[in-house]
């Protein structure tokens, strides 16, 4: 039992740091660290599509998935490591809807076309997608969706509402569950479709979330026709795929490489923080608080640790793999509540990105950013299974109740 | 020991409960506040033709003679309509200061127009650097003539942007955090060497970075003794404390019976989640917050009203912790048991939750209090 | 709206004071307050009964009974004043079970002879009375006891195991709820008996708690046989009795004033304990648990005013009464477990009463008291109704989900 | 990266397991507990023929070479076990010494004995005044002849009463709470002018207050440099604090566990407990509270094989604030679910309880360690 790197993995780590620092330089994290970037917003800045660019030319794009699509064939250690330090510089990820969640379901379950069609295009992130899942009387119980699709021809008939879809305006496709059979229970009969955005009879309406945040929408579907060639994998099987998915991603849950760095960050600002000709930092209650996160995070950063390493083992995931998304959450929302504490009376203040652009910002640049990511981190405990789901799911099946 | 209200008092209450209800629903806040001032003239107007804007003064100064109990009354309303309309920064901390300080001058000019609705004002005491420390003054008023000159940096000033005037604190002697030293000064919005960066609060209401050059004021804006305000102006504050604890507990109200109604509707696995257990658990912890909260909320208002000493000064900070933990705690839970609805700007349960978090802020968090409720022992 | 106490409640208050100093001098609180008291033991201290007699003597043993059976007609203000002169004074009490929780139910549906045979012995303490309640297989679910009562002529032939039974060891007598009745509501078919502890067929076991406490007891009862005069009201109504007692004595339910004694009592060893050349009060960290606390302890004494307005008014308890029995013992255990603290290393150091009665103390003289409160006090939230069961309560009938 | 377990750890680890479920049951933990000295002899006798006595100690010195882990995993089932046997006062904090900085000729003395379980050790470090601050020392050692002679009153020495000699800490030189001037002695437990009141520690283990008077020891009862000795304390204290937190992450696990057979168990209201939501939610708390006490308690112990430095120091406070907080809130909360039945003697429940409670005491609590993990930043 040891916590030390291997030569091998340290060699590794150095090989990420050298192309983090070339294509995602100190310069750019930097510029970039006070933005609010919970707007999902067309297009990428430049820089970003520079580093996505680096990314596929390297080969690093996807770095899970399967060879033939472009994924690596890093061990669980080396993808830790990969994850860690593209965390800790803040570099750009793949839009996780197409990257992380609907490509495992295409390399799984699509037919040779829709890899080849679709697989490319979500590596190089050129075609961004948006998931339609819940709906107004389907939340946490996601089975109770409503949307129909009715078979006419070699098409699908598509009608219903989507709601809470992360990025719906500014997607290229939707990956989305319809209701394609009414016996049995509820779960069966849904199937899993792939629909064009640009399809006649969609609409979406934003939804602004707190802070004034456009990042999710509702989606109207109204008579939309989507060829039988979108269906993924066998009609009726789609929660399988769905809920398959559910579970793939199990690295990276916690967020704690995300968690380290604002931690570090809450403790970089206080410290510059005067208070009573000391600072912030001199202060023994924050400090209390802020280590007794610490400890938390690094409890949490050791059982993702433990669950790589049954993985690296070969085994499955233990029991403890279960709580990475509660805890993560959990800390993630106590660190960004403390963190806005340190603003003080500037924690008030809330000029929009236009305001600061124009003007510069009031109070501490990061102010803006650390207020957006705890009114926007309100729905991590919410969206993606509710904690509330997750202890029902945990009590069933770790503790057998 | 008696918790009823007088029928006075029970008028105040109807009354601004009535307007909460018929005059102050949620599209029509949303209305206000998307006019150019971030609240409507015309509900201030009407606050005034009420006599809302009279409570605490005297009635020899033209007011109703109210005190802390009035006080709580009308900002639990005010907080359960999640009001916009600047009292806080005019009637409770600027009209604070009048009342208890103002020359006859002062009063005349500057208080009448409160109290009749045509004089708005803003309370300036926060600087960059000070965090919640009252007396972390950098501004600086140096005597000249007959009068004094100004200049420093107040930060966050809530109020500001609509203010026809601003009470502003700044040291005419001493260092940077002496608690002798300290001046207040009427200062008109319009004066030649201020200008002000405006910008919306989180919470929906509106501040100003207000910046002072060499602002020249005469020795008749001086409120007060000169060098001898931070005791007045920890009372003041105390006020505004109980104001926006008040505002907390209306808002707590509103957000856990809100939760209860959504949880009986909402029906997710075949029935309303309002029968799961845990979410109906969490729901009565709501409950003992908000009442937990109430209680010391009658009770800093009753010590207030028996005196401004230490003992009131413990309850403020007491009732501030109390306020600050639950009111996060039922926001919190409010947002997350109304489910992604609870997320977004169309439905006011995250503005509550938003009006909660800062309450905890202004004016010195939990721990700050918390402190200084020991600082009592 | 006002908290001043009324010129003719402060003269009851001195009144109250006076009585207390003169039957329940300083040095005897002193000398009592660093014995354990959480065992029942048979018999009293002297000082216990002459406080009790001179309780009976003046008409104050039993305040909330009706005049007629010796009660006052105190205010609830006054009757609040009682309560927190007496608790602050650290006054022994009337044993619970048969002034508070037998006598209103004896005096609301006991027969005449049932009055006068035992109200005037229970208001004296000459007959101590223990609860049978719980059963082995119905604890928070009270309803589902089994032990059965037959009718057989003029007498009950009772059934069953009792258990949790506190002091019936010591009690002369027990109120019981046994069987009568299988049809229906299992709420019904339920009657309330007054059993003579030295009935034959009884056998008391004693059961051990945390700390080896010796405070209830397990009590079987085979063929034992109790008149028919001892059945309170009328058979198969027991369930309604009981449950008016269950809410009958809201006053001094949250036990605010035994923990501002706590609060005030730890406030003082931490001034007097040495830490780092200071004193463990000087541990702003240790501050700020205690602050913390006692706003909470505010916070609910406060409430506990607010239902004793409301009764005073002659309305009926708000539902923020409902919250004075979880809060209460949430806060009173938070102070046992922080009390413990103060002691150090000697809170690991337990000699009981007798290694105690013989050397002392080791450490701290409060020690052991403080230690057994801790143990004990985590009955606090199971018995008498679980701090989960009164949250279902409250859910239902305060919220009405 | 590797958190597998070599065959040697696996197989000591399955032997300390099967002991435990064998020979170590309730009811056979309760006969022991009744012997005279609270322990047995004879399961002593066995934990050194098993070689677990001599774990930690090198080949060298006829010990097994064993490191942080492998205390961890005998500490771990010693936890699950409920073991009364003093592994901890006379192997890790003796034993802890001897290794490190006995001579060779205290290590013959004392050190074989302790090996092949013929000797019972204690460390005698806190006082009445001290509270967790190691330095605070008032027992004093002055030099006298060619040795020293031992004053001062020890307090709660765990293991005191069986223990055939005592590591005892005083001050040589220095004032009260001087890092410099500390020094720890070998005591014979019948040395003249030692004598101790013996007495049952909450948890059931024994202790004793050791008062020294005029305890005269020789020049080689010294362990390590005279004065020097805080740092060897702190380092050998940090073993004891893994040690303590295994054992708890032990009864954790035994704890939630047996918590959730009870609630597939216990029926109210017609269906067993472990139906109702929030004791279901109650139970997954308990179950992550578990998981991440045993996560920092790989980090400790890996930290500590690592080396002895800031980073395993820190790691150690870190573990034993997580086992303080979830050891209390397990503890706690298995007693609730357990109802009644978790309040009694009779089950091991509250014995567990008992346990954890006095674990987060033991060598400086929550706070304590939330400080000196601070320390570190």
């Amino acid at each position: 039992m040891d916590l030390k790197l291997r030569e091998e993995d340290l060699a590794f780590q150095r090989e990420v740091r050298e192309f983090i620092d070339r294509h995602w330089p100190e310069e750019v994290r930097k510029a970039r660290r006070n933005v609010g970037r919970f707007e999902e917003t067309k297009g990428e800045a430049p820089e970003v599509r520079r580093f996505i660019d680096a990314l596929n030319e390297r080969g690093w794009a996807v770095p899970n998935w399967p060879a033939e699509w472009g994924g690596t064939d890093w061990t669980p250690t080396e993808k830790y490591i990969w994850d860690k330090e593209t965390a800790r510089a803040e570099c750009p990820q793949l839009s996780a809807f197409g990257a992380r969640m609907l490509a495992p379901v295409l390399y799984t379950w699509g037919t040779a076309q829709q890899k080849e069609r679709f697989l490319p295009l979500i590596r190089e992130q050129k075609m961004i997608w948006c998931q339609g899942y819940s709906e107004p009387g389907a939340g946490s119980d996601l089975a109770a969706l409503a949307t129909r699709a009715v078979r006419d021809g070699d098409e699908f008939v598509v009608n219903g509402t989507k709601i809470w879809t992360t990025g719906a305006h500014v997607a290229d496709w939707m990956f989305c569950l319809v209701r394609t059979g009414t016996e049995g229970k509820k779960q069966e009969g849904i199937s899993f479709l792939l629909i064009d955005m640009t399809t006649p009879g969609i609409t979406v309406n934003p939804i602004h979330l707190l802070g004034g945040i456009h990042s999710v929408n509702e989606v109207e579907l109204a008579d939309v026709r989507v060829p039988v060639a979108n269906l993924v994998g066998e009609e009726n099987k789609g929660w399988t795929y769905a809920k398959g998915l559910l579970t793939h991603e199990r690295t990276g849950i916690a967020g704690v490489a995300r968690s380290e760095v604002m931690l570090a960050r809450m403790k970089d600002i206080a410290r510059e923080t005067g208070v009573d000709g000391g600072s912030l930092w001199d202060d023994a209650e924050f400090r209390r608080k802020v280590h007794a996160l610490e400890i938390d995070l690094e409890a949490l950063a050791m059982t993702e640790l433990r669950v790589l390493s049954q993985v690296e083992q070969g085994g499955a995931p233990g029991p403890e793999s279960s709580i990475l998304k509660i805890r993560g959450t959990e800390l993630s929302q106590a660190l960004q509540t403390l963190q806005i504490d340190v603003f003080g009376y500037y924690g008030l203040a809330y000029p929009d990105q236009t305001l600061i652009d124009n003007e510069g910002p009031v109070g501490h640049p990061y102010g803006l950013t650390a207020m957006q990511a705890m009114l926007y981190g309100r729905a991590s405990t919410i969206f993606g299974g509710s904690n509330e789901i997750q202890k029902n799911i945990i009590s069933k099946a770790v503790l057998g109740l | 020991m008696d918790f009823s209200l007088s029928d006075e008092q029970s008028l105040l209450k109807d009354s601004v409960e009535r307007f909460v209800q018929n005059d102050y629903d949620f599209d029509k806040r949303r209305k206000v506040m998307a006019e150019e001032d971030g609240f409507s003239r015309k509900n201030w107007q009407q606050f005034a033709e009420l006599g809302w804007l009279a409570i605490p003064f005297s009635e020899e100064d033209g007011g109703f003679g109210g005190g802390a109990i009035e006080l709580m009354l009308l900002m639990e309303q005010i907080g359960r309509g999640l009001i916009v309309e600047p009292y806080l920064p005019t009637v409770v901390l600027a009209g604070g200061f009048l009342r208890r300080a103002g020359s006859a001058a002062q009063k005349e000019q500057y208080l009448s127009g409160i109290i009749d609705g045509s004089k708005l004002s803003a309370f300036a005491f926060a600087e960059p650097q000070g965090r919640f420390n009252l007396a972390d003054l950098t501004t600086t008023a140096k005597a000249k003539g007959d009068g004094y000159v100004l200049s420093g940096h107040k930060a966050v000033v809530l109020g500001g942007p609509s203010a026809d005037f601003l009470v502003v604190s700044a040291r005419t002697s001493g260092d940077q955090r002496d608690a002798d030293g300290i001046s207040l000064f009427l200062v008109d919005a319009g004066a030649k060497g201020l200008s002000r960066r405006d910008y919306p609060t989180v919470d929906g209401l509106r501040a100003s970075e207000v910046m002072l050059e060499n602002v020249e004021v005469g020795k008749d804006a001086l409120i007060g003794a000169e060098g001898k305000a931070l005791p007045l102006i920890e009372e003041v504050i105390d006020d505004a404390i109980l104001a926006v604890g008040c505002e907390a507990v209306g808002a707590m109200e509103v957000l856990y019976k809100a939760t209860v109604e959504y949880s009986k509707q909402r029906v997710q696995f075949g029935q309303p989640i309002g029968k799961f257990q845990v979410l109906q658990h969490r729901m009565v912890d709501m409950f003992m917050e908000y009442e937990q909260s109430k209680s010391l909320m009658f009770m800093a208002a009753m010590r207030l009203d028996e005196g401004y000493n230490d003992a009131a000064k413990k309850a403020i900070s007491g009732f501030k912790v109390q306020v600050g933990k639950s009111g996060r705690f039922v926001g919190q839970q409010a947002v997350q048991l109304h489910g992604g609805m609870g997320m977004t700007e169309e439905l006011s349960v995250g503005h509550y939750f938003k009006r909660l978090t800062m309450i905890d802020t202004l004016f010195g968090n939990v721990d700050f209090h918390l402190k200084r409720y020991g600082s009592f022992d």
